[in-house]
């Protein structure tokens, strides 16, 4: 097996037994130490994805875990440099594949500010409540999701069942259930069909019926309490250091919502939401604080389906979309924390660059210092309150 | 049945006994699993089910699993260590097996009334820890290794609180052969009304839910199946299994699950005894519907709290039954003591 | 936090898979029984043959580069006599290999001509991948399967695509 | 030639109607104290957020021949709420806004003359500081300006691709950049530049920092002692463009696989997908029934709108689509 070329300033290969090289897959050697090492991954029901955790075990007690990815990287960055406006919203909404629709969001905003453009207001508004629903359809798989983690199976059903219904209505306005592609430069591909309104106030209902059953069966269950109280604490100051965003940071007390406090984008300067913090930060507070972000949003879709005015849904665009040079960087809130897009234009019909800052990679960034010390069930709870996606870690 | 044993020979009359117990635990396992595992879990998580094999829903599926099972390749790891990995489904089965002797269906329907009957049943049922070791060090698999270990650790510490809740029991029956205590159960009044006999359960509340909890345990369903975990060790002890291995360990499982909710019928809920039905032959007859019903009851509710709740983390698990059931199924045995001698 | 006297979580959870119990399914049976999906679900490309002039655009816009064109020239008797001879182009070849495409829909929208229309159509699985290049014949059967362009929703502006 | 539709002009009042109506009453306002660190006066605590408020006077669409250079060509609405300035000169720097002109004030006072320029690009501050300097940059931000927020680390390599399909021609859907030289907002001295952007959790004001990283011998100081979640980012700037992070605890591979040889992100590392397959786009060309052999535009052609066409003012030498190599493909197409 010939040793690799060292790469410029690649540290050279320390003793073996140093952890830090565990995960390379020639130097997975059996250490003769009296730790056992488990390979958590890539194959695993708890990591949402191709996620390899290294975890090295002093019987069920974690010394020290190092997640390996890019299993699943696909090379977003490099892709974006051939592809054209319309072709790159295609692919960003397979990044967070569960709130797909949220992805489109900002790097549209980011062409649109480039070309001094703004969407009509009832694609604004059309645009809102889809990220809000996508929001929904996420973070409800996530509350049946994190009983399955914990051992329950039922809620993992109830989670999915009303999952169904939202993404009915995304795809009954959008044509896709995951990957709708609905954002233009400067608006929207088409308005919503007849009778859509209606269908999402009565699939609101069945929504917030959801949150009660989940609030009783999971939240409410003692045996959850006992697994997920004190588990996995993120402080909140070292949380915003290691760039953890989303409900996660607002599980540790930092009371930051970008569609609040960031710069306003689409209506929500509009709407009147509740950003929901839990002091604790840990799994049982991130469940908690997502159970009322869910319960926020389907309050939020039904403003806004009050509010939402009349009119065209795409502003006046010129047929080849050439976005004048310049840079932008515009992020949002998503379901699985703050997801940005830094887009550098040079006057071509596509991006010169265009920097993805996913909101699963930095969760999962901080997972080395959270799982020092933690019983190996409490790493498996711990990975399912942080909620990443592999698509959106690996990009 | 005494006369007919005295023409076919004694020896026969056992084979035959031995054979039908033999017979029915795995329909007993598959009737078991068809109805909570797939109907019931299905239902609760308002979905339907096997519905398609067999025809009228899906009752055939477990049986077609069966067969899947026995003609699917039989792997065994490298390094496995070969022959504890091929006897360790056995010797889980084989504990199963031997519970069933003891459990009566009827006045004559039992395979050997021994007179240490409880004692007998509750030690056959610990050999399992044995076979989950053996299975979990033979795999030669990391997980293995760590579901099999968290088993012994948790069958053996809910071994205690399981005696303890039948102690309480054998003391108010005054007897440990089954057939025994069916009988008191039976003929016994509750101060004077005797219509409905007196199921332990009123009297062992305590001891009842003693008992289900720690079969809980045994059987490694949540809220206590740390040690075959899905989103941790996908299947603990048995990942490295399959083929007809696994087709055993299936069947333990769910053998295991029928023989402890047989128990807990008997126990207490009066086992086949029908409140006024004295006569041999129809207690014969009827005997195995009764057990089998009070069975099912039991069994609900065993596999509902299973489709329902959590897991317990191991320690949470071990300090549950060291701290909280022990002491309480010694108070139990206390209170029994205390009534049995006042009234 | 609910106002009512907290009931113990373990048995409010048991009353909720019990009562889940007792309410039907909510599963559809799916070879028996079927879901018909929403009337904009992009499910398949049909390919309405006289609408397209083998303009390429198409092809040339698909990020998954999964549209094969060929097409060639012809004369056309002029529309009026003593005109001048019309050349057109027709369409030897449109394959479209569903076994890359993603289902984006730009092929659809950037179609000058209108010659490709989304339809709901999901069940065309196959065995082999290779028979999932449908090919001109293919996506004109689909033709019929494209429904009617519904209403919008009250309050859209009509006809603004 | 696509006609040159300047978009929309979206009046003033409209702006002014949404921003006015744009100021949200924020729960958690940052804290009148915490603000003492800008010269900004604290009432303007609310009106920040409302001048943080996109306002935009009219877009001018920047040539498509000659890119603008430096910035981008953009006129701000002025906070104060003047009427926005109409002409506005093509080169001019966009005029900062009240709280990013604090933001750079706070930064000149701490780092001196390590700030080489600073620009706006809507909205969002971009400050370019020494090589030498980019810890310190981060410590000042993470101290002075309270963003305890790290948003994300990575490079840009300013250098256009080359032409994809190589030398050898070969057409591609891929956009048609422009083939000269030019820099984001900021500017920057060579190719290579890395570029972070960190966040206040508290006064929700954030500002991306860049820095220039030498071609020849590509260090930059790691960020990982101020902020430990820049690890990652580093590890995969390291193995995407090839900056060497010193002072990172253990650089090694973190989406490739640890053989891999070359830096992807780089500009001229070739993305191979596009080489194996021919492009089904290319027009295959057959003559005219009875008549000369083809004339040298794009097939048929009257799909005017492609890309193909518009590309080639941009780069004179752009190899029509039906260059010879065509001809196979048209025989031997590529069914996969």
């Amino acid at each position: 097996m010939t040793e690799p070329t060292l790469l410029p300033g690649a540290t050279p290969r320390l003793d073996p037994r140093d952890m830090r090289h565990l995960a390379d897959a020639q130097v997975n050697v059996e250490l003769d130490t009296g730790d056992m090492i488990l390979n958590l991954g890539p194959q695993h029901p708890a990591t949402h994805g191709t996620l390899r955790l290294v975890v090295r075990l002093d019987g069920e007690r974690v010394i020290a875990a190092d997640p390996v990815i890019g299993y699943m990287h696909r090379g977003y960055e490099k892709l974006t440099e051939v592809r054209s406006y319309p072709q790159i919203t295609t692919l960003i909404n397979r990044i967070d594949w569960l709130s797909s629709f949220a992805n489109e969001v900002p790097f549209i905003h980011a062409a649109e500010q480039l070309m001094g453009i703004e969407a009509p207001p009832r694609a604004q508004y059309i645009r809102t409540i889809l990220t809000e629903l996508s929001r929904i359809a996420t973070f409800v798989l996530f509350l049946g999701e994190m009983g399955l983690q914990v051992g329950a199976l039922t809620p993992a059903f109830y989670g999915f069942r009303d999952r169904e219904h939202v993404l009915n209505l995304i795809e009954s306005a959008t044509g896709g259930r995951f990957h709708p592609n609905f954002n233009r430069i400067g608006g929207l591909k088409d308005d919503l069909p007849w009778g859509w309104v209606n269908e999402t106030r009565s699939t609101m209902k069945l929504v917030l019926d959801g949150c009660d059953v989940f609030d009783r069966l999971v939240a409410g269950n003692e045996i959850f309490e006992a697994r997920t109280r004190g588990v996995g604490i993120i402080p909140g100051a070292l949380g915003a250091s290691y760039g953890v965003s989303g409900s996660n940071l607002r599980a540790s007390g930092v009371d930051w919502d970008l569609r609040r406090d960031g710069k306003p984008y689409l209506v929500y300067p509009e709407l009147d939401f509740k950003v929901w913090t839990h002091p604790d930060g840990d799994s049982f507070a991130r469940y908690w604080v997502r159970l009322q972000e869910t319960r926020e949003s389907v309050r939020m879709v039904v403003q806004m389906l009050d509010q939402m005015p009349e009119g065209p849904i795409m502003a006046k665009v010129p047929r080849i979309i050439k976005v004048p040079a310049g840079e932008a960087w515009v992020e949002t809130e998503n379901p699985l924390g703050q997801m940005g897009y830094y887009v550098v234009s040079k006057g071509a019909i596509g991006p010169f660059r265009v920097k993805i800052r996913s909101a699963s990679f930095s969760n999962v960034s901080i997972l080395p210092w959270l799982l020092r010390g933690v019983y190996v069930p409490d790493v498996i709870t711990i990975l399912g309150s942080l909620y990443f996606i592999l698509g959106d870690i690996d990009r | 049945m005494i006369t007919l044993a005295a023409d076919i020979g004694w020896g026969t009359v056992l084979a035959i006994k031995t054979v039908i117990v033999l017979g029915m635990i795995p329909v007993g396992a598959i009737v078991l699993g068809y109805v909570f595992l797939l109907k019931m879990m299905a239902h609760m998580q308002s979905r339907l089910g096997p519905m398609d094999p067999g025809g009228f829903h899906g009752w055939f599926q477990l049986v077609g699993d069966g067969i899947k099972f026995l003609q699917k390749e039989d792997i065994m790891p490298e390094q496995a260590d070969r022959r504890v990995f091929a006897m360790a489904p056995a010797v889980v089965v084989i504990s199963t097996f031997l519970v069933f002797i003891v459990i009566p269906a009827g006045p004559d329907l039992i395979v050997r009334d021994l007179d240490v009957g409880v004692f007998y049943a509750l030690a056959v049922s610990s050999l399992s820890v044995i076979g989950v070791l053996m299975a979990g060090w033979a795999s030669a698999n990391k997980f293995a290794l760590l579901g099999a270990l968290r088993a012994a650790a948790q069958l053996i510490a809910y071994e205690l609180p399981l005696l303890l809740a039948v102690v309480g029991v054998v003391v108010q029956a005054g007897t440990m052969s089954l057939q025994g205590i069916v009988e008191v159960q039976r003929d016994s009044a509750i101060f004077g009304f005797d219509g409905l006999g007196n199921p332990f359960i009123l009297t062992q509340f305590i001891g009842f839910a003693l008992f289900l909890v720690a079969a809980q345990a045994e059987l490694t369903q949540t809220p206590f199946d740390m040690p075959v975990a899905e989103s941790e060790l996908v299947s603990g002890y048995m990942v490295e299994y399959t083929g007809f291995r696994f087709l055993f360990f299936f069947i333990g499982e769910f053998g295991t699950a029928f023989a402890f909710a047989g128990l807990a019928a008997t126990l207490f809920l009066g086992g086949w005894g029908i409140p006024g039905v004295d006569s041999a032959a129809l207690g014969n007859v009827l005997g195995p519907v009764a057990l089998f019903t009070k069975l099912m009851a039991v069994a609900f509710l065993m596999f509902w709290v299973r489709f329902t709740y959590p897991r317990l983390r191991e320690d949470q698990l071990q300090a549950v039954a060291w701290k909280y059931l022990i002491p309480i199924g010694l108070a139990n045995i206390l209170l029994t003591g205390f009534f049995k001698v006042a009234f | 936090m609910s106002p009512k006297p907290k009931v113990p979580g373990l048995i409010s959870g048991l009353g909720v898979t019990f009562k889940a119990m007792l309410q039907g399914a909510v599963t559809v049976q799916y070879p028996h029984e079927k879901e018909d999906p929403a009337p904009r679900a992009r499910g398949v490309i049909a390919l309405k043959e006289e609408n397209c002039t083998v303009c390429m655009l198409c092809a040339r816009e698909c990020p998954d580069w999964c549209i094969y064109i060929e097409g060639h020239k012809e004369k056309r008797p002029p529309r009026r006599e003593g005109g001048r001879e019309r050349t057109v182009s027709v369409l030897d070849r449109f394959d479209i290999d569903y076994g890359l495409c993603m289902y984006c829909g730009i092929c659809v929208e950037v179609c000058p001509f209108d010659a490709l229309f989304w339809s709901p159509e999901f069940e065309y699985s196959e065995v082999d991948i290779a028979a999932l290049l449908h090919d001109k014949v293919k996506l004109g059967e689909w033709m019929e399967t494209v429904p009617e362009p519904e209403a919008l929703e009250v309050g859209a502006e009509k006809g603004k695509k | 030639m696509p006609d040159d539709t300047t978009p929309p002009d979206t009046d003033a009042a409209a702006d002014e109607a949404t921003s006015g109506a744009a100021d949200p009453a924020p729960a958690g306002s940052p804290a009148p104290g915490e603000v003492v660190g800008f010269e900004a006066p604290v009432e303007a605590g609310t009106e920040q957020s409302g001048a943080a408020a996109e306002e935009r006077a009219e877009q001018r669409v920047a040539e498509t021949d000659e890119p603008a250079a430096a910035e981008a060509a953009q006129a701000r609405a002025d906070p104060t709420g003047e009427a926005p300035t109409q002409a506005d000169e093509p080169e001019g720097p966009a005029p900062l806004s009240d709280e990013e002109q604090a933001l750079l004030d706070r930064l000149e006072a701490e780092l001196g003359e390590a700030v080489v320029e600073s620009a706006s690009a809507f909205g969002n501050l971009v400050v370019r500081v020494r090589a030498d300097s980019w810890r310190r940059a981060a410590e000042v931000s993470q101290a002075a300006l309270g963003c305890d927020y790290l948003s994300f680390v990575a490079g840009i390599d300013w250098q256009p691709a080359p032409r994809e399909g190589g030398e050898v021609g070969g057409a591609s859907s891929a956009p048609v950049q422009p083939t000269e030289t030019t820099y984001g907002a900021a500017g920057s001295a060579g190719r290579f530049q890395v570029f972070a952007h960190v966040q206040s959790t508290g006064r929700h004001v954030g500002l991306t920092l860049k820095a220039d990283v030498d071609e020849a011998e590509p260090v930059v100081e790691s960020w990982v002692g101020v902020y430990p979640g820049a690890d990652w980012h580093e590890r995969e700037c390291w193995e995407m463009y090839g900056f060497v992070f010193d002072g990172h605890p253990n650089l090694r591979h973190l989406y490739l696989p640890s053989g891999f040889e070359g830096h992807p992100l780089r500009k001229d590392f070739p993305l191979l997908a596009r080489q194996v397959k021919p492009w089904p786009g290319i027009v295959d060309v057959e003559s005219m029934p009875d008549e000369a052999p083809p004339d040298g535009d794009a097939g048929d052609g009257e799909g005017e709108g492609d890309e193909v066409t518009t590309g080639d003012e941009a780069t004179a030498a752009d190899s029509p689509p039906d260059a010879p190599s065509d001809g196979e493909a048209e025989t031997g197409d590529a069914t996969p």
